[in-house]
């Protein structure tokens, strides 16, 4: 229990930094930091005490596995993660082209 | 080579020494996908990474001579493609996504099915968008940004 | 059943062959992407006759793997209601942006993502799996966020991070939602999810995992509480995608996923429906106060489009059958005239370069067919009898009254005198009054895009038949009644999957 | 499995640093740190496909944000109601923590998952696809259609961030006239 518990808190440092950092990369680093902690709770969710990992070996008896379906979904998870944070990454740098700052409260150009 | 661009001879020697190990072992990942850990995403990185590492030592103007702008994207377009036509290929199965090729004998390359050529296929779409980072990186910061006032 | 795949593999390999091929091929990938979006909607009226004679649900095993490990689509009343929209409203935005986005550059990369969201819309409707829903839902989400940017100004980058920023957070409550899903219940299918959630009492868990979908489908769906990002998206996008945005986008994204996840994998408690009720009825009126001091055309009309979406909230929670009906109906007219508002809102950006309306005005006799079809999609909107609008509203006002919330119903009713208001205001300042001198010598736009608003605008006027009890026996009635049978989703989905 | 605790608690401490630092490219690194601690908990927790992609997929998001914010240095602004906004998001998170904890007192406890669906994919893999690596399987197999989905949302992503950085976004009444002829 523990265990989950310290992946919540790692859930919410990152949300604390898309929350409440002004500067685009922080907040990206945010978003970064909340997969880390999904991808992680997905996997202790699918581990079983003293288990195996997914991986047949030749000559071998089948004892107790991991469960691999989080895995797989972990594997899905973080590549599109992967994508959105290159497209977040790409418009940031291409504001800061533009505004010449990555801090969002010098970015207004656009009111409510 | 222009011995001016990137860093220095001792870094572009172990590079050039280097990157056909890191090519082979993408290469590999990416090959026994089905009996070993990694797979098509893993490999194609892998591959990526190569192209990386030799940009960091010689420069960017080597790797945009090397790998244009319109290569990384109809490789890219190249691999979705092709996943999407082995899984319509399925319909030989009687479904979509079905498993049709042999199934060969356990713990061969050459077994599974459809997983190494979808492997290959996701790899392929991977190394594009490896290099596509890579593509990012450099254009972006050739623009100058605004000065500033502080 | 055999052709249920081709609603994926039709979009996603235009979108792929586009990208390979069409560059600086502008006419093909105008004519290729118009084939496609046709034959994606001619695949949609298909499929609504064939579920007709086809009694209960269609399934169609991905893989041939069935239940316990495969991926299986699922086509419900519900399911090709929401398709025929999409593909619907695609196919017309598709007809509308081969004239409009001459304006912009790289067109084929325009139709490659464009192709993109449509088949990540398709996907999320026909999934029956709870993974697969959030993955094709990223693919849609990924490829609206670069639209919203198309035009790679400040304004249109700074309104892409905040919507992909509140978008990403959306997409991470999704996810861990999932997780939780799947620790507790150990399966993705959501039918499979359903019948064993039906076996444990509510307990913290399921509260948790239904806040977080809230939070995540709500920032999608754009209610009141999750709107921010609306009103900077909608008019930073070219217009097409405007219309695109409000009109099937939120609803496909947002609103069908809430119903489906709601309705049928969770099941409607009466907190829940208390909850939705007052969540539609905040956005109704904090959309519509907030509509009425806009000057920005298409900023007007995306706090409309809150506005309107509350209303399809409230009607969803109240949950009688008349409720949903009026609710579902809602949805469709909303979709036809908020898409042909935003469209007239670019016919008239097209043809005079501003959206401001201040520098506007007396355009009837300079645009007489983006004219009167604006004034059609505004009567509809606003509740004028003869239009489908009124029906819809009516419907729901009175499943109001009817179960007892005699309160929402006055709000309801509040919220459609400000519709009237604002988009009388946005009649009179755009198409009425005196021509300025800036604006002498506009032209009507070209033919494809009067095309479609026209077509658009005959919609908004022949809409109010498909009320009729012959026709919503296709298309309203079954979709209603895969929300109201809230256990038949599950029982139907696995008794054909374990038939064969 | 203390391991695993001593990790999180790692990660953790590397997340906090990377968000609190004031200078960018040491919060990068920070985000590096955390992610190769992620990389070592995925091997502890018997996931090591996870953990090479993960790896990689580490290096190649690291190598992107450190050139993004190398020639970056920048002043962070505290603006007028700091302190009260920070007072609100920790009392939002503390109700979300307390939320989820009480969630997660319902769940199978840590090390026992109830793996109905699993020991399907445990038995058919071997017998029927003959490969031999699970989780490839059920990517590529089993559940290909999300893998599919998977390489679209790349797509999209690679497509889009080409849009984005388009030069020209609109085009002029002089671009047309050079189109034209």
């Amino acid at each position: 229990m523990l265990t989950y518990f310290l992946c919540l808190i790692l859930f919410c440092v990152g949300l604390y930094a898309v929350l409440r950092k002004r500067n685009i990369i922080k907040m990206i680093i945010g978003i970064v930091i909340c997969e880390y902690a999904i991808n992680l709770f997905l996997i202790l969710f699918g581990y079983r005490m003293n288990g195996r990992s997914p991986l047949y070996s030749p000559n071998q008896e089948i004892t107790s596995m991991v469960d691999p379906l989080p895995q797989a979904l972990a594997m899905t998870a973080i590549v599109i993660s992967l994508a959105t944070t290159a497209l977040l990454v790409g418009i940031a740098l291409r504001i800061y082209e533009k505004y010449g700052t990555f801090d969002i409260t010098k970015i207004n150009k656009l009111k409510g | 080579m222009n011995q001016n661009n990137g860093m220095s001879l001792i870094i572009k020697t172990i590079t050039r020494l280097l990157i056909g190990f890191i090519l082979l072992y993408g290469i590999y990942i990416v090959l026994h996908g089905h009996i070993s850990p990694g797979g098509g995403f893993a490999g194609g990185f892998i591959i990526a990474l190569s192209y990386i590492l030799f940009m960091l030592a010689f420069g960017k103007e080597e790797i945009l001579k090397r790998v244009p702008e319109g290569m990384i994207s109809f490789l890219e377009s190249l691999g979705a493609l092709m996943f999407l036509a082995i899984a319509v290929l399925g319909f030989f199965g009687g479904y979509f996504f079905s498993n049709w090729l042999p199934k060969g004998i356990p713990f061969k390359l050459l077994s599974a099915g459809t997983i190494p050529v979808s492997n290959v296929a996701l790899a392929l779409l991977e190394v594009s968008l490896g290099l596509f980072g890579i593509f990012l990186v450099l254009v972006l910061l050739k623009f100058t940004p605004p000065k500033k006032e502080k | 059943m055999q052709f249920i795949p081709l609603l994926i593999i039709l979009p996603l390999g235009a979108a792929f062959f586009i990208s390979l091929a069409g560059k600086n091929k502008d006419t093909v990938c105008d004519i290729f992407s118009t084939v496609i979006t046709f034959s994606l909607f001619a695949l949609s009226l298909f499929f609504i006759f064939t579920a007709k004679t086809y009694p209960g649900t269609l399934v169609y095993k991905v893989g041939g793997g069935g239940l316990p490990g495969g991926i299986v689509l699922v086509l419900d009343g519900l399911s090709i209601f929401m398709l025929t929209i999409i593909n619907f409203i695609a196919f017309i935005i598709n007809i509308f942006s081969i004239n409009y986005m001459n304006r912009f550059s790289a067109k084929y990369k325009f139709y490659t993502l464009f192709m993109l969201m449509v088949g990540g819309m398709n996907g999320v409707v026909i999934t029956g799996d709870i993974f697969n829903l959030f993955v094709f839902y990223e693919v849609a989400s990924i490829a609206s966020y670069a639209l919203v940017a198309f035009g790679t100004e400040k304004e249109e980058l700074e309104a892409s991070l905040k919507y992909t920023i509140i978008g990403v957070v959306g997409s991470l409550c999704i996810l861990l939602a999932i997780a939780f899903l799947y620790a507790y219940t150990s399966s993705l299918n959501m039918a499979d999810i359903s019948l064993s959630l039906a076996q444990n009492n509510l307990n913290s868990v399921v509260i948790f995992i239904s806040v977080l979908f809230i939070a995540g489908f709500g920032i999608k769906s754009a209610i009141v509480p999750f709107h921010a990002w609306l009103p900077d998206a909608h008019p930073a996008a070219p217009a097409p995608i405007s219309a695109m945005l409000s009109g099937i986008f939120i609803k496909s994204l947002g609103i069908y996923t809430l119903c489906r996840i709601f309705y049928n994998v969770f099941g409607m408690s009466s907190g829940l429906s208390h909850l939705f009720m007052f969540l539609g009825a905040l956005s109704i009126i904090a959309g519509g106060l907030l509509a009425l001091g806009q000057s920005d055309i298409k900023r007007l009309l995306g706090y409309s489009s809150i506005s309107q979406v509350g209303y399809i909230i409230l009607g969803l929670g109240i949950g009688s059958p008349l409720a949903i009906t009026g609710a579902l109906f809602h949805l469709f007219n909303h979709s036809v005239f908020k898409s042909l508002l935003f469209l007239n809102a670019g016919a008239i950006e097209y043809a005079t370069g501003t959206r401001n309306l201040e520098q506007l005005g007396g355009l009837r006799t300079k645009m007489p067919v983006t004219s009167a079809s604006s004034l059609t999609a505004a009567m509809s909107i606003s509740g004028i009898p003869p239009f489908a609008g009124f029906f819809s509203k009516l419907l729901i006002i009175a499943a109001c009254i009817k179960s007892g919330y005699i309160g929402y119903g006055i709000l309801a009713i509040i919220g459609a005198i400000f519709t009237i208001s604002y988009l009388l205001k946005f009649q009179k300042y755009t198409f009425f009054g005196q021509l300025k001198e800036m604006n002498k010598n506009i032209r009507e736009v070209p033919i494809f895009m009067k095309f479609s608003m026209v077509t658009l605008s005959l919609i908004c006027i022949f809409g109010a038949l498909a009320i009729m009890p012959k026709a919503a026996g296709y298309f309203l009635k079954p979709a209603q009644e895969s929300l109201t049978r809230t256990i038949k989703y599950a029982d139907l989905t696995t008794q054909v999957l374990y038939e064969k | 499995m203390i391991e695993i605790n001593l990790l999180l608690i790692f990660i953790i401490i590397a997340a906090i640093a990377a968000i609190e630092l004031k200078d960018l490219l040491s919060s990068v690194v920070a985000v590096g740190v955390a992610g190769f601690g992620l990389v070592i908990s995925f091997l502890v927790l018997k996931a090591p496909d996870l953990a090479i992609t993960q790896l990689v997929v580490e290096i190649l998001c690291l190598i992107i944000l450190i050139r993004a914010t190398i020639k970056v240095d920048l002043p962070f602004s505290t603006s007028g109601r700091w302190l009260v906004n920070t007072i609100v998001t920790m009392v939002f998170l503390a109700v979300f923590l307390i939320c989820g904890y009480k969630a997660l007192l319902n769940l199978p406890s840590f090390g026992n998952p109830v793996m109905k669906t699993s020991v399907f994919y445990l038995d058919e893999t071997l017998k029927n696809i003959h490969a031999t690596n699970i989780v490839s399987a059920i990517n590529l197999n089993f559940r290909a259609y999300d893998t599919l989905g998977e390489a679209t949302a790349l797509f999209a992503a690679a497509i889009g961030i080409m849009t984005i950085l388009r030069k020209k976004g609109r085009l002029t009444k002089e671009d047309k006239e050079n189109e034209s002829k």
